[in-house]
């Protein structure tokens, strides 16, 4: 099998993700798609690292893997934040920030 | 000795700020008078065949390729005596009436002459263009803090006239205006000092560019970014989008230097740096240079007899006059270089005692509008006299050292083409029209109700009596000021005069 | 010693009016008076010592250049703080201190209640420093410079009673008209230097004649420039209608600069500059046809107006014409010596007038004036005298020397024959109203001022009121007060008339044909190159011509006898029958409203049009323009920035399309 | 077996292990109630031992961590930059509600974390450093950013920016996977020699694509157009000390590796990507200083003007020559200057005024609060080029590198953007120095009384609020240093010059 296939994959994943976060309202989701966008590049970098031989890849998809889990925490954390100020949680609402 | 000269006024102004406020005046004007004494001291050493001389040359930022190098030669001598001579009536005229935020006031104005003052001694080409840019600083705080808003007035024919004017507005139009030429110039002297360099050691020395040369193509180009900057800075036409504005908006003491010694910097621009580095542009376009200030000189007097605020009167008439300066320098022989040299001295000293008298009228009556004004000689025949010898001189009577200056111009343009000369000429004849309108309108006529003729006063007396002095004494031997400049005139205009050959 | 003596010549009046004008605080005003009068006539004195010391040289040397130091010199260009005294130029000094010395005389007492005294007297001997810096010039710079501040002067003079707004527009006119005229002299002076690397006299007249081929473009140039100046200043076509209006100033000054000294100035340029026109005979014949046009339309104004002071104003622009005439066609001397007399019998006219003026509380009017001959006898007798010179009653020193011009012209036949019958035309017109002047105001019964007069002694007391505009007018400045002076009563005036009726009766003497023939042989060694100093009419020629303008000035004073004393109701008739041509002639030909039309009026629109229009549609159009984009610009920017946080990811997902094809592109 | 223990070069490495040991003692502090007041301390104290640290190693050219990280003069530099900003923000921050609500040390915890990342950051010569650096910089900023618990607009700005951050994280990150893939390799170093080696790769549309996925994911980070959308409302809404740290310290870090990177890693790539780092850069100029005309709030034109100066900046890059590195580093240290004036007055003046950042609270200042007045105005004047301050100097070094590198119309697009800017900086200095006061005063006048005790006062009394805020001297004195080192360099440069110079010669390897 050729390495495309995983590079398309790895395309439509983060097409998704960027759409995910494009069209959805629910911050929690949208914190779902930028899992799904840094994870297409994780599988980019799985993909070349197998196709290199080399374990650089490898040793990168777990830091982004790590990196991915503390961004979401914070993430979260701030909706609980949110939440607990019974402000919306929309992202549509949050535009008092503009112009 | 040049350093002294440049750093004194700062040094008194920052001074200024330590001592009592009711002090800090005099402490301006001793600084003044010191750097009055300095360029005196430096006159008197003056060799007129000298060349560059009392040259001071260190590096400031060898990274950058930029040396603290000053000199001083014919054509800078006489702008430094103007400008030390400038600056002390309009310090003089506001210390003996108080202002408020003294210690401020004085601070800027003279951060104002010492950054002219380097604008005029700076030898290397990006500390010429940092003082330049730096001259607009201090009048940006001196136009907007002591300055004022104006209502809209209307134009007595019925047509709508000067409309509202806010120092923010006015202020912001002219550093703006004046920025885009500067900024657009530092673009221009980088590029200039690298393509001369052409991978050598890279300096903006003017002397070394100027002897280095700059090919063809690039002169081009870099001509307009000099030009632009200086023309805006004159004004001239139509580049003066900014002047009306910040010339009603601005305190007279500080518009009186402004109008008087600011504008020459771009006159003097061209003749320092234009001229010797760009001589194939400045062949090039010679024509197109002399259509702006030809209608420079048009536009300007036009504006000057139709405007009815005194302030306008004035700027306008310094749009004709520097139109004429720029003529004569683009001219290309001594002649019309050296008339305009002469121009820039006389018109600087003509025209700060003429905003000083702008500010008493403006005591009298209460308005520094032409309309409803007249009759203020009727118990001030000193006033008037002082005022008519100013307004002779601004319209160039021969007599006048004005006179000699415009003559030689108008010669230096004959020489080019008579047409230019005949096209200019009618400049002459508007400049009387407006110049004696200003005059009449003010001090002839029967006096209008809630016009106060007063005679001037002893304070006003002591600050422009000596500047018209000067002016007369002048116009019994503009030769003075000729036989020290001559040299350096020939001497940068002598690679484009051998070019346009 | 001739040059020190001209140098304090110039240097007398300047100082005079310097003293005057710097003491004027503590000076009591009769002793500021008495210092004018002694500067102008010790400035007499000496240009009489500079005369002496002059005739001392041999012929072919009478001429000294003199110069204090280099006033300013650039590439060639050197011009010198220095003076040229000659025959012509010791002539015109000697006109112009001895009329000035007398009419200072005159205003010592003329102007006794005005409050400007000091400021009169400053001024006026500047007026006679400046007129004299003009004639002692000794290169064309000084020669704009005396030009330009005798032009000042009359402007300061003009503009004297400043309270006046009609004082003040006149002052203008005057002021803009003789600049445009000194910028004809600059770029005459330019040219000069171009083609002769010289402005100095002695250099550009003895060079000129090897540069310049006859009628070559740049000598006909030059000239016509010359000319622009000398017709400014001199009132003639069409640079005139400065003068009419002058007569706003005092009459002492009207008398002074509008009519002996000043306005003559455009004469004394010519006849400086003969070896110039002798190479440009177009252009001194361009010169020659204007002083005939100016002469003829002037004279027919003379005879419409009313106005005492602008009917004697017409009479001598016509009588300029007289001498551009003269001075054009190759008669220097002729037109000199007219300069001359014409000087004294016109200042004697507007001495005369200005006492009938005082004496009419200021109205000038003759139409009111009447019956003046009891109440007035002396002013009237000079009056009389004054307008038989004029109208060149033999015997007279106008008989003398305008009819000298006439013969020269008729002498030189072909074209010149035209103008020879032009001027007697002008005579004619000159002998009419002079007497219609004479015949109004003289005889008849005295009108109601006159009768005052003659009972009480003294002056009527009018209220202080404009005489062009007839508005009341406040007398604390300037103005003078209700005590007028007439020469009936006051010693310095009664003196100056006298003498000066005694020099326009008898100067005649001075050039006698055949007989002495004085003023052509002092000038002689001026104009001695030109090639019209041996051509002149034969003595038998010339008798006949003064024979031919005795007839015409009596058939003159005759017609206007007929027309104004036996049968008054002819003027009204001819008035009734030919509209028009009054119309016409009163409106001064409609000068005024021709210069607005040409001239004034677009020179205003544009003014307006840049005002109202260019400036603020284009260039603040340009600047609002500019900003307004900028900020709509930001306005954009700020609409995009919706807070929305999918709209900003739309425009990431932008940015990274663009940046990506702008790559995938490259790599294709 | 024997474990062949890696060799440490724990000199080089002493910056990154002061600051790793100051933020555990940081955390540890949050423990004892005791010690916790000195969080501002200790914080302060392990900047300064960073400083001495990179000072110590100043002249070091040394790679650490088997080549992950470089600790060179332009890391040292840049470094220092963001140690110097990481201190004012602290000092900014004593007593803002921000640090109260969230807790002190877990406030100076998450500061001294993202210190530490910028430090890295600045250091990577890899691409995991790269990634990680980036990472542990951001994810601080994002909790920073919404500490303000009170105010709705921090807790929006700090999700608003989690969220497109890591929108742009991941774009860079796919952007390294390809860049790995068509070069096989992570070092930065090793990229250049791969995409050199392989055939054709310099033009391949992989790497390329990569190439730009990079420069997106780089230029959201230092704010370029149009990847700048976060940067006003994030400004905005954040609370001041920590957008003066972002504004500042984020800049310094981003533009270390984006010169790193696209200079050393893709370097042979140079004339494929200069043009479109121009056209993005001339872009940011246009769209920064054109959003920020008709701003009201400070914090926000400082936002936009921060988008303006970033494509300033990114003009250094673009020449890719030595002298557009001391430019960008020379206009960093300068952009240092000029803001950590601004916002300190802007700091205080909030404190002032009820946390109100817009301009018409400036009116009158000039009169009444010179000490306030001046480093603003010095800031303002600086921000706009104008002499004699450093922000001229800073812009006569970048057109010099330009014009030297034949750039000539991106200068004269700085000259053009300089322009457009007056009219924003001029109008906070017009409205210092050139407004009535009146409505100040008044407007004071309710605030003082607001900002009297609660007792007094009443409930609704904002207990933030400080009357007395322009006389704090943790606000002032670094108002005045900033003021003073912008005057004292746009008068003096040289040092300046060779500071930057120093960051300059460390790729001197790599480029001209």
């Amino acid at each position: 099998m050729d390495i495309e296939w995983y590079l398309i994959l790895s395309a439509l994943l983060f097409t998704v993700g960027f759409i995910g976060v494009l069209v959805r309202r629910n911050p929690v989701v949208i914190l779902l798609c930028l899992e799904l966008m840094l994870s297409a590049g994780a599988l980019a970098l799985l993909a070349f690292s197998r196709m290199l031989g080399n374990q650089d890849g490898q040793v990168f998809v777990l830091i982004v893997l790590v990196v991915a889990a503390c961004e979401v925490v914070v993430g979260l954390g701030l909706v609980v934040a949110m939440y607990r100020r019974r402000l919306p949680l929309d992202v549509d609402e949050m535009k008092e920030l503009k112009g | 000795m040049l350093s002294s000269i440049i750093w004194t006024p700062l040094l008194f102004g920052l001074i200024g700020l330590l001592v009592p406020r009711r002090f800090a005046a005099w402490v301006a004007a001793l600084g003044a008078v010191i750097t009055l004494g300095l360029s005196i001291g430096v006159l008197a050493g003056f060799d007129p065949d000298g060349g560059m001389q009392f040259v001071t040359d260190v590096s400031w930022i060898p990274g950058l390729g930029v040396d603290y190098s000053l000199g001083i030669d014919g054509v800078s001598i006489f702008l430094v005596m103007l400008t030390a001579i400038a600056w002390i009536p309009a310090i003089g005229f506001s210390a003996l009436r108080g202002t408020e935020r003294p210690a401020l006031f004085y601070l800027m104005l003279l951060a104002g002459e010492t950054s002219t003052l380097g604008a005029f001694l700076a030898q290397d080409l990006l500390l010429f263009v940092l003082f330049f840019d730096l001259m607009i600083v201090p009048f940006y705080f001196l136009f907007g803090i002591w300055g004022r808003d104006r209502g809209g007035e209307s134009d007595p024919e019925g047509s709508p006239g000067n409309g509202p004017v806010t120092v923010q507005s006015a202020t912001l139009k002219m550093i703006v205006f004046t920025l885009i030429g500067s900024l657009l110039m530092l673009v221009g002297a980088i590029a200039a000092a690298v393509i001369a360099a052409d991978g050598g050691e890279l300096t903006f020395s003017i002397q070394t560019i100027v002897a280095r040369g700059l090919p063809e193509g690039s002169q081009n180009w870099i001509f307009w970014f000099f030009a632009a900057a200086f023309l805006v800075k004159m004004p001239a036409f139509p580049l003066h989008g900014w002047m009306p504005d910040s010339y009603r908006a601005a305190p007279l003491p500080a518009l009186a230097v402004f109008s008087a010694v600011l504008s020459k910097v771009g006159a003097y621009g061209f003749l320092r740096v234009v001229l010797p580095m760009m001589p194939d542009a400045a062949d090039l376009f010679q024509t197109t240079m002399l259509v702006l200030a030809i209608a420079s000189i048009l536009y300007g007097s036009a504006m000057a007899f139709t405007k009815t605020d005194l302030r306008l009167v004035l700027g306008f008439s310094s749009v004709a006059q520097l139109g004429f300066i720029t003529a004569g320098i683009f001219a290309f022989n001594e002649s019309g270089a050296e008339g305009a040299v002469l121009q820039m001295v006389n018109h600087g000293l003509v025209v700060v005692p003429a905003f000083l008298i702008v500010a008493m009228i403006s005591e009298r009556t209460g308005s520094e509008e032409l309309g409803p004004m007249g009759g203020l000689a009727k118990k001030a025949p000193v006033f008037a006299v002082i005022f008519l010898i100013v307004s002779m001189a601004t319209l160039a009577i021969p007599a006048s050292a004005n006179f000699i200056g415009e003559f030689f111009i108008l010669n230096g343009l004959f020489q080019v083409d008579a047409a230019w000369a005949i096209v200019a000429s009618v400049g002459v004849a508007l400049a009387a029209f407006y110049a004696l309108r200003m005059y009449q309108l003010t001090m002839h006529n029967p006096l209008p109700d809630g016009s106060d003729s007063k005679e001037i006063s002893l304070r006003d007396a002591l600050v422009v009596i000596p500047m018209v002095a000067i002016v007369v004494v002048l116009a019994f031997c503009p030769q003075l000021i000729i036989h020290g400049s001559e040299p350096a005139v020939d001497s940068s205009i002598q690679v484009v005069k051998e070019v346009a050959e | 010693m001739t040059a020190t003596w001209a140098w304090l010549v110039l240097l007398l009046p300047l100082l005079g009016s310097m003293t005057i004008g710097l003491t004027f605080r503590v000076l009591p005003a009769r002793t500021a008076g008495l210092i004018g009068v002694t500067a102008i006539v010790a400035a007499f004195v000496c240009g009489i010592l500079a005369l002496i010391g002059l005739q001392g040289e041999p012929s072919e040397s009478r001429h000294v250049a003199s110069s204090l130091w280099e006033y300013a010199s650039v590439g060639g260009l050197s011009i010198d703080l220095g003076i040229y005294v000659d025959p012509l130029s010791i002539f015109m000094v000697l006109v112009v201190t001895g009329v000035s010395s007398l009419i200072h005389i005159y205003s010592y007492s003329y102007m006794k209640s005005d409050q400007g005294y000091h400021r009169f007297f400053s001024y006026l001997n500047f007026f006679v420093f400046s007129m004299l810096v003009l004639v002692l010039a000794g290169n064309f710079i000084m020669l704009i410079v005396g030009w330009a501040l005798v032009g000042f002067a009359s402007y300061a003079l003009i503009s004297y009673w400043y309270r006046r707004n009609t004082a003040t527009k006149a002052g203008m006119k005057a002021f803009v008209i003789n600049v445009i005229g000194d910028i004809g002299l600059y770029l005459a002076a330019i040219l000069i230097f171009k083609n002769i690397g010289s402005v100095d006299y002695g250099t550009v007249f003895e060079k000129a004649p090897e540069v310049f081929t006859t009628n070559e473009w740049e000598i006909v140039a030059i000239c016509l420039c010359l000319l622009v100046g000398a017709f400014a200043k001199s009132a003639q076509m069409p640079f005139h209608t400065w003068l009419a209006d002058a007569m706003e100033g005092p009459t002492p000054v009207s008398s002074l600069i509008h009519a002996a000294t000043m306005v003559t100035a455009g004469v004394y340029l010519i006849a400086r500059c003969h070896s110039l026109f002798e190479l440009a005979p177009t252009a001194a014949d361009v010169s020659a046809w204007v002083g005939l046009v100016t002469l003829l339309i002037a004279g027919t104004i003379a005879i419409a107006v009313t106005d005492l002071k602008r009917i004697i104003a017409y009479s001598t622009m016509s009588q300029i014409g007289y001498m551009f005439v003269g001075v054009s066609i190759g008669a220097y001397s002729a037109g000199m010596f007219h300069l001359m007399t014409h000087a004294f019998f016109k200042a004697l006219l507007f001495m005369a007038a200005g006492s009938f003026i005082s004496a009419m509380a200021n109205m000038q009017d003759i139409d009111r004036m009447k019956g003046f001959r009891k109440a007035m006898p002396f002013t009237a007798a000079m009056m009389i005298i004054g307008a038989l010179a004029l109208s060149g009653f033999p015997g007279t020193s106008g008989w003398f020397s305008k009819d000298e011009i006439i013969d020269f012209a008729h002498f030189r036949g072909g074209m010149y024959d035209w103008m020879w019958v032009g001027m007697l035309v002008g005579a004619f017109m000159t002998a009419v109203y002079s007497f219609r002047i004479i015949f109004r105001i003289l005889p008849g019964p005295p009108c109601e001022e006159a009768e005052y007069l003659e009972e009480h002694g003294h002056v009527i007391h009018g209220e202080p009121k404009n005489p062009a505009t007839g508005e009341l007018e406040d007398t604390e400045v300037g103005y003078p007060g209700e005590e007028h002076h007439i020469a009936e009563q006051a010693g310095g005036m009664k003196f100056a008339m006298a003498v000066l009726g005694v020099l326009a009766l008898i100067a005649g003497v001075l050039q006698i044909p055949g007989l002495d023939d004085v003023v052509t042989k002092f000038l002689e060694p001026t104009f001695e190159n030109s090639v019209f100093s041996h051509m002149h009419p034969t003595t038998s020629e010339s008798w006949i011509g003064l024979g031919e303008g005795a007839l015409i000035s009596l058939a003159g004073i005759a017609t206007a006898w007929l027309l104004y004393i036996k049968r008054p109701d002819l003027p009204v008739r001819f008035r009734e029958r030919f509209r028009w041509i009054h119309t016409l002639t009163v409106n001064k030909w409609y000068g005024d409203e021709i210069i607005d039309f040409l001239i004034v009026n677009p020179v205003k629109a544009i003014g307006r049009f840049c005002n109202r229009a260019f400036e603020r549609f284009v260039i603040d159009g340009a600047t609002t323009g500019v900003a307004g984009l900028t900020r709509s610009a930001g306005a954009a920017v700020r609409d995009m920035q919706s807070g929305l946080l999918r709209g900003y990811a739309v425009l990431m997902l932008f940015g990274i399309l663009a940046i990506v094809i702008y790559f995938l592109i490259r790599s294709i | 077996m024997s474990f062949d223990a890696p060799a440490m070069d724990y000199a080089g490495l002493s910056p990154v292990i002061a600051l790793t040991t100051g933020l555990v003692v940081i955390v540890l502090a949050s423990v004892f109630d005791s010690v916790k007041r000195f969080g501002p301390f200790l914080a302060l104290l392990t900047f300064a031992v960073t400083a001495g640290c990179l000072i110590w190693q100043w002249s070091a050219d040394i790679d650490l961590v088997s080549g992950s990280l470089r600790l060179d003069g332009l890391a040292a530099t840049l470094s220092i930059l963001v140690v110097i900003a990481a201190a004012v923000s602290v000092l900014l921050a004593i007593g803002d509600p921000s640090e109260t609500q969230a807790g002190r040390s877990d406030w100076l915890a998450l500061l001294t974390g993202s210190v530490l990342g910028m430090v890295i950051l600045a250091q990577a010569t890899s691409m995991l450093t790269f990634f990680v650096g980036l990472e542990l910089l951001s994810i601080p900023l994002y909790a920073l950013c919404g500490t303000n618990l009170r105010r709705r607009e921090s807790l929006e700005s700090g999700l608003k920016y989690l969220i497109v951050g890591s929108v742009g994280s991941a774009t860079l990150l796919y952007g390294l996977a390809m860049i790995y893939g068509a070069s096989g390799a992570t070092g930065f170093q090793a990229i250049s020699d791969g995409l050199q080696a392989g055939d054709g790769m310099l033009s391949d549309s992989l790497t390329l694509v990569g190439v730009g996925l990079v420069a997106v994911g780089l230029a959201f980070k230092v704010s370029i157009a149009p990847f700048h959308q976060w940067t006003p409302d994030v400004y905005q809404g954040a609370p001041t000390p920590v957008t003066a740290f972002m504004a500042v310290a984020t800049k310094a870090a981003a533009f270390a590796v984006f010169i790193r990177f696209f200079l050393v890693a893709l370097g042979p790539l140079a004339d494929q990507w200069d043009v479109m780092l121009a056209a993005l850069a001339a872009l940011s100029i246009v769209v920064g200083n054109v959003g920020a005309l008709a701003q009201t709030s400070l914090k926000r034109m400082l936002g936009y003007s921060g988008i303006a100066q970033a494509g300033y900046m990114l003009a250094g890059i673009v020449t890719a020559t030595q002298a557009g590195v001391d430019a960008l580093v020379f206009y960093l240290a300068a952009y240092v200057a000029m803001n950590v004036g601004a916002f300190a007055v802007v700091v205080a003046r909030e404190r002032q005024t009820g946390f109100s950042d817009d301009i018409s609270t400036l009116r009158g200042l000039g009169r009444e609060k010179p000490l306030l007045a001046w480093p603003l105005t010095i800031s303002m004047l600086a921000l706009a080029g104008l002499p004699p301050t450093v922000g001229f100097i800073g812009k006569l070094y970048l057109i010099e590198a330009l014009v030297d590198d034949d750039w000539t119309w991106l200068a004269v697009m700085i000259a053009i953007g300089t322009m457009i800017s007056l009219g924003y900086y001029l109008r906070v200095v017009a409205t210092v120095w050139m407004s009535p006061a009146e409505e100040s005063e008044a407007a004071a006048a309710s605030i003082d009384t607001a900002a009297l005790p609660p007792q007094i006062a009443g409930a609704q009394a904002d207990p933030f609020t400080d009357s007395r805020a322009d006389r704090r001297w943790y606000l002032v004195a670094p108002a005045l240093i900033a003021m003073a080192a912008a005057l004292f360099f746009g008068v003096i440069p040289q040092p300046l010059v060779d500071f930057a110079q120093h960051a300059g010669n460390a790729l001197s390897v790599w480029i001209s």
